[in-house]
This record gives C-alpha cells, sequence and structure tokens, in this order.
C-alpha cells in the first residue's frame, strides 16, 4: 500500500488531476480496499466454478457445461447475478438487526485478513509486523457472524448449527495458532513477509521440508485446523446438510446468504494461501533464485484442490468426534512441535 | 466416546428442545417426520409420524381386479418394485391355484435379484450422504443405470415395471439380454469392492457408525423387523432360505448376518449396512446361477385369463423382499375382485423401532440411524 | 427487485438487461431437495452421474426452501402433506418456479379415483409452471421440462412489463398446461392481433356485428 | 416348489392350543399358505399370549376384512417361529359396529403400530392399547377408509378432493391453506 500511496502522484499528475496530497493515503487506501475486495469476489467466483467442475469430475459425470460455453465458465457468474436478483426474506419471528448484520462480519473476517497475506514480495498490502497474529485474530471475526446467524434466524437448526460452529471454533482456534509457533520460532518474526524471506533459497529451504520435520506435521495441523474453521467437510457440521438442513444459513436467501456462501469459497483461498507462506516458501520457487507471484498462486491453487478433494471423498464427523480430534489429538501434538521444534533451535 | 450416555452431570439446567424432522428434510428419506426431543445435540426421544404418503392402495386394490392391481405394488417400494411385483402375484396365484412355469421363475428371480441390487445399490449412496460424503451416491447411481438399462431391456421401465404378472411375466428376454446380464455379472464385483474402498471400511464413516443404533436380537424380534436390520443383529433369518418361494430351493447362495469384526457390537449401524453390501455379493451369486439354469419354454402359465379365486378363500404370501419380510395378505369373494389386500410392508415395522434405538445418541447420529434402516416410505404409506 | 420491477418502458436497452437477468435466472436455477416418492428417485437420477442435471447449472440441490429457486414436487402429495407443501412453497423467494413431476402431481394420477387421500393435482395448492407427464417420467423427461422451464424464465420481464400476463413470474397468473402449449396460445393471439383476452372477445364482437350488418345489408 | 410346502408347519402348535382351550377355539383351518386358528373374539389374548410362549416369536402384522353382507368383520394376525420356520394365523370373527378385540401390543411390541394402523383404516378398536390414534390418516380424518361403506370426504379443508367435481379446463383458484 505505501508502495501505492508512492507511486500515486506521479499517475495523477501525468493524467492532469491534482489531489490534495493529505488526501493521498485515503485515495491510496480505498484504492487497495476495491481491489481486495475485487479480488475476493473474483477468486470466490473462480472457485464456485472450479469446485463444481472438480466435484463434477470426480462424481463421473461433467458439470457445468451449458452456461456460457465451452466449461460452463460464467456459471458461478449467473449464480451471484441471481441471487443478488433474489427476495430477501427476513422471517417474521427474527431478530431483525442481527439477522441483517449476521452477514457482514462473516465476509468482514475474511476480507481484513488478506490485508496481510504477502502475494510476492512487492505484491501485497501491508506488512505487519504481528501479520501472523492479525490473520489469526480477524479470523475469528468471522465465527462470530455465523453464530449471531445462527441466534437471529430463529430457527432451531440455524441455532444448533451455530452451537456447533461456536464448539468447533473453540476446538480449533488452540491447534491452529500453536502450529504457526514453530514456524516463529524459526523465522523468529511474526510478519508474514520476514517468515517467506526466510525460505528463499529453493524448496529444500521450505519450511516443511526442514528436519527434523516438526514444521511438516505443524503443516498438517495447520490445514486441519484451517478446514475445521472454515467449516469445510469433513468439519462441516454447522451447515450440515443432511442433518441441519444447512445449519446456521438456514434461513438465509438470495443476496445475504451469498456472503455466507463467498466468505466461506474467500477463506478457502485465505487459508491455503496462508498455509503457503507460512510452510511452503510463499513466492519462492522450487529451484533456488525462481520468484514469482505465480509460484504463490500455484501453491494456493494446490491447496484448493486438496481441500475440494477431501470434501468430495470423506464423510462428515461427528460433533464429539471432532472435539475429540481437536483437543486430544491435534492440541498435543502440536504442542510437542512447538517444543521439540524451540529445542531443536535453541541446540543448534 | 462412540455412544455418549445421557447422564452427564450440569450446573446449569436446560429445556428440552423440540425439533421436528421433516416431512421435508433431506435425510428422512421421503416424507417421514420425526419429532425430537434433544437436549441440545443428545436425543431424548425421537417419535417417527407417518402417513404423509398414504396413497390408498389398499383401498385401490378392493376397486380393481386381481391383474390391474400389479401397477400400484411397484409404486409401494418404488425402490424395488420387482419384489412387491413377485409378492403380490405369488399370494394372487397362491389363493387361485395358479403354476407359473420355470422359465418365468427364472426370469421373476433374475429381475428380482437385478432389483435387490439397484436398490441396495441406492440404500448404499442415500447412506453415504446421510454421513456426509456425496461421491459414493453417485457410484452408486452409476452401477444402478446399468440394471436400469437390464430391465428397460425387459419391459420399457426404469422404475414402475409391472413386469411380473399373475402367472408368469409380461415377455420374454430380449436378444442380447443375457450377453449384457453376464458383462454386468462380470464386472460388479469389482466395482463392489471400490465401494468398500470408499466407504464402506473409510475410517471415519466406520467411527461414525459403528456403536450407534444398536438393536438386539430381541427387541428386532419383538418389533417385527426384518431383512438387513435383522440379520445385521445377528438373527440367521431369510425368508428366500428358510420358507422358501419360486425357485430358491435349487439355488446356492449364503445369509449374511452381522458381525463383530469391525470393533462394534452386534446390531450397529454399520452392520446393518454392511449386510447389503455382503448381500449384493449373493445377489450377484444368484443371478450367475439364474442365467446358467434358466431352461427354454413358455413364460406364461396357460389360461389365466381372468383371475377368479374361489370365495372366501384367503392366502397369505411372504417374501424376501430388499427391505425384508415382505407379506400379501390377499381375500377373496369369488368375484373378479379380491375383498381385501392387506400389505405388510417390511419398512412399516422396520421403523418402528426408532424410539427404541435412537434414545441417547447423538443428533447426527439420528441420521445416520434412520439411514441405516433404509426405509421406503411409499410401503410404509402405502 | 421490488424496486425496479415493471417500473420501465420496454425500450432496446432495458430489454437487454432484461435478457441478461433472465439469462442468470435461468442458468442457476437451484432446485430444492424435496423428494415425495417414486418420481423422487427418477429426480435423483436425473441429478446423477449419467443425467448429471449440473450441466444446465440447475444441480444445486439444496435442502432449504430459502435458497431455491425451483420446486420438483416429485411424487404424489396426499392431503397430510398438502399443506407442508403449500408452506414450503410460501417459504421460497421470489422468483421461484414449480416443476409438477409426474401424474401423481399433475392430477392424481393413478390414485385420482379411488384415492381418497391424495390430492388431485398440486396446482389445487401451489402454482405450476412446467407439466412434466410420466409414471415416472424418465430422467430425460424432467430435463426437458427444466429445459421448457429455461425458456419461460427467459421470456419473462424483470424491468419491463411484458405483454402477455402468462409470461410474469411474479404475477403468479400462470396458465394451467403444458409450457409449448401456452406459447401456442400466445403466438396465435399475437398473430390474430390481439394481445389478451378481452381484445380477442372485443375483436371477435366487432367481426360479429361486421358480419351481421352485412348480412341485413344483404 | 409351491409356497404351500410351508402351510402345515403351524399344525401341532394348532393342535396344542386346542387341547388347551378347548370351546374357545372354533376351528382349525388349513388354507393355501397357514394353519389358521378360528377363536372367540374374547379369547383373543389369551390365545396369542400362549402360542408366544409356544415359540411363535414374531408378530407379522394384524389385518382386519370387512364382510359388509354378513355383517362381521374378520381380524386377522399372522405370526412366525423365527427359530424353527413354523408360521400360524388367527382369525376371529366381531360384529361390524362393535368392531373390538383386546390390544396384544403388550406381548409384542410391533402390535403397537399394527394395531394402530388397523384402527386407523378398519375402525377396530383395541382394548389396553397404550396409544389408539391414527397413523396414516391426519389426525382430524373422518371415517375409516377400508371400511365397506366408506365415502371419501369431497373437501378437506377447502381442497377438493372429490376427482369428479374438478373442472379441469378451469381449475378452481388457489385456497389459503393454514
Amino acid at each position: 500500500m505505501n508502495e501505492l500511496a508512492n507511486f500515486l502522484p506521479t499517475v495523477l499528475s501525468r493524467s492532469g488531476l491534482t489531489v490534495p496530497s493529505a488526501l493521498i493515503p485515503v485515495l491510496a487506501m480505498f484504492l487497495c480496499a476495491s481491489i481486495m475486495a475485487a479480488f475476493m469476489g473474483l477468486s470466490a467466483a473462480v472457485l464456485v466454478w472450479a469446485e463444481r467442475k472438480l466435484a463434477g469430475h470426480f462424481q463421473c459425470r461433467l458439470g457445468p457445461v451449458y452456461v456460457g460455453g465451452k466449461f460452463g465458465w460464467l456459471q458461478s457468474i449467473a449464480d451471484g447475478i441471481k441471487l443478488l436478483l433474489k427476495e430477501d426474506i427476513i422471517p417474521d419471528q427474527a431478530d431483525r438487526p442481527l439477522f441483517r448484520l449476521a452477514p457482514y462480519p462473516v465476509v468482514i473476517g475474511v476480507l481484513l485478513a488478506f490485508i496481510a497475506v504477502p502475494f510476492s514480495e512487492k505484491l501485497m498490502v501491508t506488512d505487519f509486523n504481528i501479520g501472523v497474529f492479525f490473520i489469526l485474530a480477524v479470523l475469528t471475526v468471522e465465527v462470530f457472524g455465523v453464530i449471531l446467524a445462527g441466534w437471529a434466524s430463529n430457527n432451531k437448526w440455524a441455532l444448533l448449527g451455530a452451537m456447533r460452529a461456536a464448539v468447533q471454533m473453540v476446538s480449533y482456534e488452540i491447534p491452529m495458532g500453536l502450529a504457526i509457533l514453530p514456524v516463529v520460532v524459526m523465522a523468529q518474526s511474526l510478519s508474514l513477509k520476514t517468515i517467506v524471506a526466510a525460505q528463499s533459497g529453493g524448496a529444500l529451504h521450505w519450511f516443511v521440508f526442514q528436519p527434523p520435520f516438526f514444521m511438516a506435521v505443524s503443516f498438517l495441523i495447520f490445514f486441519i485446523a484451517g478446514l475445521a474453521s472454515l467449516k469445510r467437510a469433513p468439519f462441516d457440521l454447522p451447515e450440515a446438510e443432511s442433518e441441519l438442513t444447512a445449519g446456521f444459513h438456514t434461513e438465509y436467501s438470495g443476496m445475504r446468504f451469498s456472503f455466507f456462501f463467498m466468505a466461506e469459497y474467500a477463506g478457502m483461498l485465505l487459508v491455503s494461501a496462508v498455509a503457503s507462506a507460512l510452510y511452503l516458501g510463499g513466492w519462492h520457487g522450487i529451484l533456488p533464485g525462481q520468484e514469482s507471484v505465480w509460484w504463490f498462486l500455484a501453491k494456493t491453487g494446490f491447496l484448493i484442490f486438496v481441500m475440494i478433494w477431501i470434501r468430495w471423498t470423506l464423510p462428515r464427523l461427528r460433533i464429539d468426534q471432532i472435539v475429540y480430534v481437536g483437543w486430544k489429538v491435534l492440541t498435543p501434538f502440536v504442542l510437542a512441535c512447538v517444543v521439540g521444534q524451540s529445542l531443536w533451535a535453541t541446540l543448534r | 466416546m462412540n455412544s455418549p450416555g445421557v447422564t452427564i452431570d450440569r450446573d446449569v439446567k436446560t429445556d428440552e428442545l423440540v425439533i421436528n424432522m421433516g416431512p421435508q428434510h433431506p435425510s428422512t428419506h421421503g416424507v417421514l417426520r420425526v419429532i425430537l426431543k434433544t437436549d441440545g445435540e443428545i436425543c431424548l426421544d425421537a417419535q417417527p409420524e407417518i402417513g404423509y404418503l398414504h396413497r390408498c392402495a389398499e383401498k385401490i386394490a378392493e376397486n380393481l381386479v386381481y391383474g390391474q392391481f400389479v401397477p400400484y405394488t411397484d409404486r409401494m417400494d418404488y425402490v424395488s418394485g420387482m419384489g412387491c411385483n413377485l409378492g403380490y402375484c405369488l399370494a394372487v396365484e397362491q389363493i387361485a391355484g395358479i403354476q407359473a412355469p420355470l422359465r418365468a421363475e427364472y426370469l421373476r428371480i433374475i429381475v428380482t435379484e437385478l432389483n435387490r441390487i439397484a436398490s441396495h445399490l441406492l440404500a448404499f449412496g442415500t447412506y453415504g450422504i446421510d454421513t456426509g460424503a456425496i461421491t459414493p451416491f453417485l457410484y452408486g447411481f452409476r452401477e444402478r443405470e446399468m440394471i436400469l438399462d437390464l430391465l428397460e431391456m425387459l419391459c420399457g421401465a426404469r422404475l414402475t415395471y409391472s413386469y411380473i404378472r399373475i402367472g408368469g411375466v409380461d415377455g420374454d428376454v430380449p436378444p442380447g439380454f443375457i450377453d449384457k446380464l453376464r458383462e454386468f455379472i462380470d464386472i460388479f464385483p469389482g466395482k463392489i469392492r471400490e465401494y468398500n474402498k470408499l466407504l464402506t471400511f473409510n475410517h471415519i464413516f466406520m467411527k461414525r457408525t459403528t456403536g450407534i443404533g444398536v438393536l438386539s436380537p430381541e427387541t428386532a424380534i419383538a418389533y417385527g423387523v426384518t431383512g438387513p436390520n435383522l440379520r445385521g443383529s445377528g438373527v440367521r433369518r431369510d425368508v428366500r432360505r428358510d420358507e422358501p418361494y419360486s425357485v430358491y430351493p435349487k439355488l446356492e447362495f449364503d445369509v449374511p448376518v452381522g458381525t463383530t469384526q469391525h470393533g462394534g457390537p452386534l446390531g450397529d449401524a454399520w452392520n446393518r449396512y454392511y449386510i447389503r453390501m455382503k448381500e449384493l455379493e449373493e445377489s450377484t451369486k444368484i443371478l450367475k446361477q439364474c442365467v446358467e439354469q434358466m431352461p427354454q419354454g413358455p413364460i406364461m402359465a396357460e389360461k389365466v385369463g381372468r383371475v377368479k379365486p374361489p370365495a372366501k378363500t384367503e392366502g397369505y404370501m411372504r417374501s424376501e423382499n430388499a427391505r425384508g419380510e415382505l407379506g400379501f395378505y390377499v381375500v377373496s369373494d369369488g368375484t373378479m375382485q379380491p375383498v381385501r389386500v392387506k400389505v405388510r410392508a417390511p419398512s412399516f415395522s422396520n421403523i418402528s423401532v426408532l424410539p427404541e434405538i435412537v434414545r441417547g445418541q447423538m443428533l447426527a447420529d439420528v441420521v445416520a440411524i434412520i439411514g441405516s434402516l433404509d426405509i421406503v416410505l411409499g410401503e410404509i404409506d402405502r | 427487485m421490488g424496486l425496479l420491477e415493471y417500473k420501465f418502458e420496454e425500450n432496446i436497452i432495458l430489454t437487454r438487461v432484461d435478457w441478461f437477468l433472465n439469462w442468470a435466472r435461468k442458468s442457476s436455477l437451484w432446485p430444492m431437495t424435496f423428494g415425495l416418492a417414486c418420481c423422487a428417485i427418477e429426480m435423483m437420477a436425473t441429478g446423477a452421474s449419467r443425467f448429471d442435471l449440473d450441466r444446465f447449472g440447475a444441480g444445486a440441490f439444496r435442502a432449504t426452501p430459502r435458497q431455491a429457486d425451483l420446486m420438483i414436487v416429485a411424487g404424489t402429495v396426499t392431503l397430510k402433506m398438502a399443506p407442508c407443501v403449500r408452506r414450503l412453497y410460501d417459504q421460497m423467494p421470489e422468483p421461484r418456479y414449480v416443476i409438477a413431476m409426474g401424474a401423481c402431481t399433475i392430477g392424481g394420477g393413478p390414485y385420482a379415483i379411488h384415492g381418497y387421500h391424495v390430492l388431485k393435482g398440486v396446482d389445487l395448492i401451489v402454482p405450476v409452471d412446467v407439466y412434466v407427464p410420466g409414471c415416472p417420467p424418465r430422467p430425460e423427461a424432467l430435463i426437458d421440462g427444466i429445459r421448457k422451464l429455461q425458456e419461460k424464465v427467459q421470456a419473462q420481464g424483470v424491468l419491463v412489463r411484458p405483454a402477455h400476463p402468462a409470461q410474469n413470474a411474479a404475477d403468479h397468473v400462470l396458465e394451467f398446461g403444458r409450457m409449448d402449449a401456452v406459447r401456442v396460445k400466445w403466438d396465435e393471439k399475437l398473430k390474430s392481433g390481439g394481445l389478451t383476452p378481452q381484445d380477442e372477445d372485443a375483436r371477435l364482437e366487432e367481426q360479429k356485428e361486421k358480419e351481421k350488418q352485412a348480412a341485413s345489408k344483404a | 416348489m409351491s409356497p404351500s410346502a410351508f402351510a402345515s408347519s403351524g399344525k401341532p402348535a394348532a393342535e396344542s392350543a386346542k387341547s388347551n382351550f378347548g370351546e374357545k377355539i372354533i376351528d382349525i383351518q388349513a388354507v393355501s399358505s397357514d394353519v389358521v386358528l378360528k377363536i372367540q373374539p374374547a379369547a383373543w389374548k389369551e390365545i396369542h399370549a400362549f402360542l408366544k410362549s409356544e415359540g411363535f416369536d414374531m408378530l407379522v402384522s394384524i389385518s382386519a376384512v370387512d364382510w359388509i353382507k354378513e355383517n362381521i368383520m374378520w381380524i386377522v394376525s399372522h405370526l412366525s417361529d423365527t427359530n424353527k420356520q413354523r408360521r400360524i394365523s388367527v382369525k376371529t370373527d366381531v360384529p361390524r359396529d362393535a368392531a373390538r378385540v383386546d390390544s396384544l401390543a403388550s406381548l409384542w411390541r410391533a402390535a403397537d403400530w399394527h394395531e394402530r394402523e388397523c384402527f386407523d383404516l378398519s375402525g377396530v378398536s383395541f382394548a389396553g392399547h397404550p396409544d389408539l390414534r391414527r397413523i396414516l390418516c391426519p389426525d382430524d380424518w373422518e371415517g375409516h377408509a377400508l371400511r365397506k361403506d366408506y365415502k371419501a370426504p369431497d373437501f378437506y379443508h377447502g381442497i377438493q378432493n372429490n376427482v369428479n367435481l374438478i373442472d379441469l379446463d378451469n381449475r378452481p383458484p388457489i385456497p389459503e391453506i393454514v
């Protein structure tokens, strides 16, 4: 963003516009926000389409074909426009202000977290010195929206979904946060840019391949906990279709529903992006010296593919099993990883 | 950790939540309505409410002649219509003293067993959806389409066949049918292995389904539970083997019963599910024998024409449908219309056991238990 | 869309906008997971590998009526179920469409005469857009029904009120009959010069009077 | 092989019941599928209890047959022995206007739903049933459908139910359903 703020005056002066210098940072902020929002919306649309296509091929069928020509590539555009055009129903017995408010924290949580994601060395909104911490903190806002949605709907299924979301969040935020610690210990920084920079020099320097492989384990734990925090299968209990009809968004229709929908896919992108920045070397290529935003996107894309793959293969866990996995499996393992990595870093 | 008890001490007293599940709910397999009483995620009671698909089939039977009721039997258990056709036709043949020719009997067994496989594939797929895995459903339907193609070759319909008629079957096999059937028999065992890999022995799936909805043999028999659900509890009862009808005495097959090898108790949801997967293999075996043994000859008994059983005759025909023991009780008053056709639907008894086995389970298990009972509302409500 | 609906006269730009919005609607008809009886199995088969309803963008089955656009009434509706069907329809957001799948939903089917507990046609309780006959209809027939519904959606008005009321989804003045029957009727009216039934009646009366006058002159 | 091969499997049990209950068992009939014990309505429950102790552990079905000319109803039950592959059937005649027998729900849990269905459709009441209400038809339904003199209602909650009254070309307006 700072680069953009530096760059803006020259562009503006060349095009003959005079803007007061006090407004430049505001303008830069506004531009950045729009770009990120557009990026998020677009990537959500692409991911929805990709998921439907991939699901189709996993299931011996084609997925969308006719909408927009060859591969049904306009499918999610059509879905989006249709959802915008739908009637926006607020149930009579619902808590109206909260019901209207609920979708926004969900979107805002994901959108805010994108600020700290380093797409490449230059391409990032801003580099916090506490970037990792910021992402974790902001992601929690999403769950707040989910609980609000479930509560305000005044629907029993939605309420159960919201309660499940709360349980899931409490169980998985801890392993997710702790899984990042070994990386922080290694990079000795909370800034994502520094963390990625510490992994330069080819695939062997990526944190996931570093001996003694504590970080590989914590990568797995981060990924699993990320899936859980995104409410993706096999952790999709808050919206389990066969149990709770649609869980926390049972009563949501049209545009407000599309916010939840979009936030899920943007969240997929976010978790994959953070995972590839933390463990898979971010913008660094397989061979030393390769540095490009495309490497980053490729790694992110691969992780998203794995997420989709998991969703269309595995059955769903039960709530007690989820809590069991969170507290009794992931947390001890991740604690062991933290201790092990710290000892390794000290003794080396 | 598999079956949490209800006796959790709490400081906070919470109210019971009464949840109305259905009649439109993705996992009630039709229009079943279950009134759940839950305490948070734990289900205290579940009362099934049926009748949302009561289509008056028994009343209609009294207003039609015997042969006209065959299409309605299709629509009772619409997932395995052939089994219902067979049960009804055997019941009428029994009181009218008609004997179908041998080739027709073999054809009947071929189509019922094919239909049983189709039905179990549907049960497999929908059970996958119930537990949250969507892909098995499409895998199951892929092979189901092959069976439907075969049945379509025979009678032109995909779902409601009316192929089995009183006194025989509707038509002989078209050219190419037997070859296609052999092809299916050859490739199908491989597909069963694929299903087992995908779902049956999936770790999460087993964790989800073992130890829930445990149905003891005594309870099962007291409630009149039959079919794979009863065999899952370890009772080796199958009308095809125990009180054989048609040509089943000439065929060799096993009757799989529940095991404890997977680490769960007898009669849990996984066992009920696994019996169906085993029966896929057994049905394939039966099909293979039928194709080899089927003789040439007529496919319809002579002079069936208008069925007119003697006055005040009655007969109760038991047959093994995909869901269990299907009974047709037909009473004649000497006219061309029956006085009473009572259908003893297996799912009717199977679902009545639901409150007994869901008590104290988690909410997600209720769905898994209903799925493992494999009900069809069409025959529950008739 | 309540704000903008039907607020405009027909012009070239808005017609294109209408076309685009309708294209989005028809390309994304999400059906409700709503199986009643036998036809539901065929509906599931339509969504499965061989027939793959998702090709048309209509494969995202939603479990809750709030997020569905299309209710495929698949199977016999009984009198006990009828209020539930109606309530589900009422819970769906506009614009909503209904396909009556199978003989039972069209008119009671085989249960029409002696079935004391069977609803004789789902159009007695909800307005139906497309009727797909068959017992049960084959998946191809259901796909055809969805294509017909897509044609109907494409012809409806979003910002511009269309000339014929039968094409307004939001008005619920839906003609009972197959979609193509509606279209043929409409085409005939267009050709004969009368756009509405009233116009048609007036035209016929005029014609009669002219004939009378001609007869009296002769 | 005809299905009647097992038809006589209930014969010994029927005879021992006859020797135990004497007058209460009117007749032992053999129909094409079962041995039918024809009994007095009053002995409905005790004979079933006896048969259960004889080893018939599964109640398969309970049905009622309406004979309007004779003004009687048959109530028929079918039992199975899951261990020894035996079957037997019990039948009793009750007058149409006072169709009433004892409930078997305390003997077999399966009887609960079967008796509710029999009550709902045929109008047979079962004394001692824990929860005798309609099961298939809605709670406010009138009449018992499988009685031969049953007339279906023309309207149900404002919905036309008589197919002959519905004008196919001009469908009635959609009613408000509550």
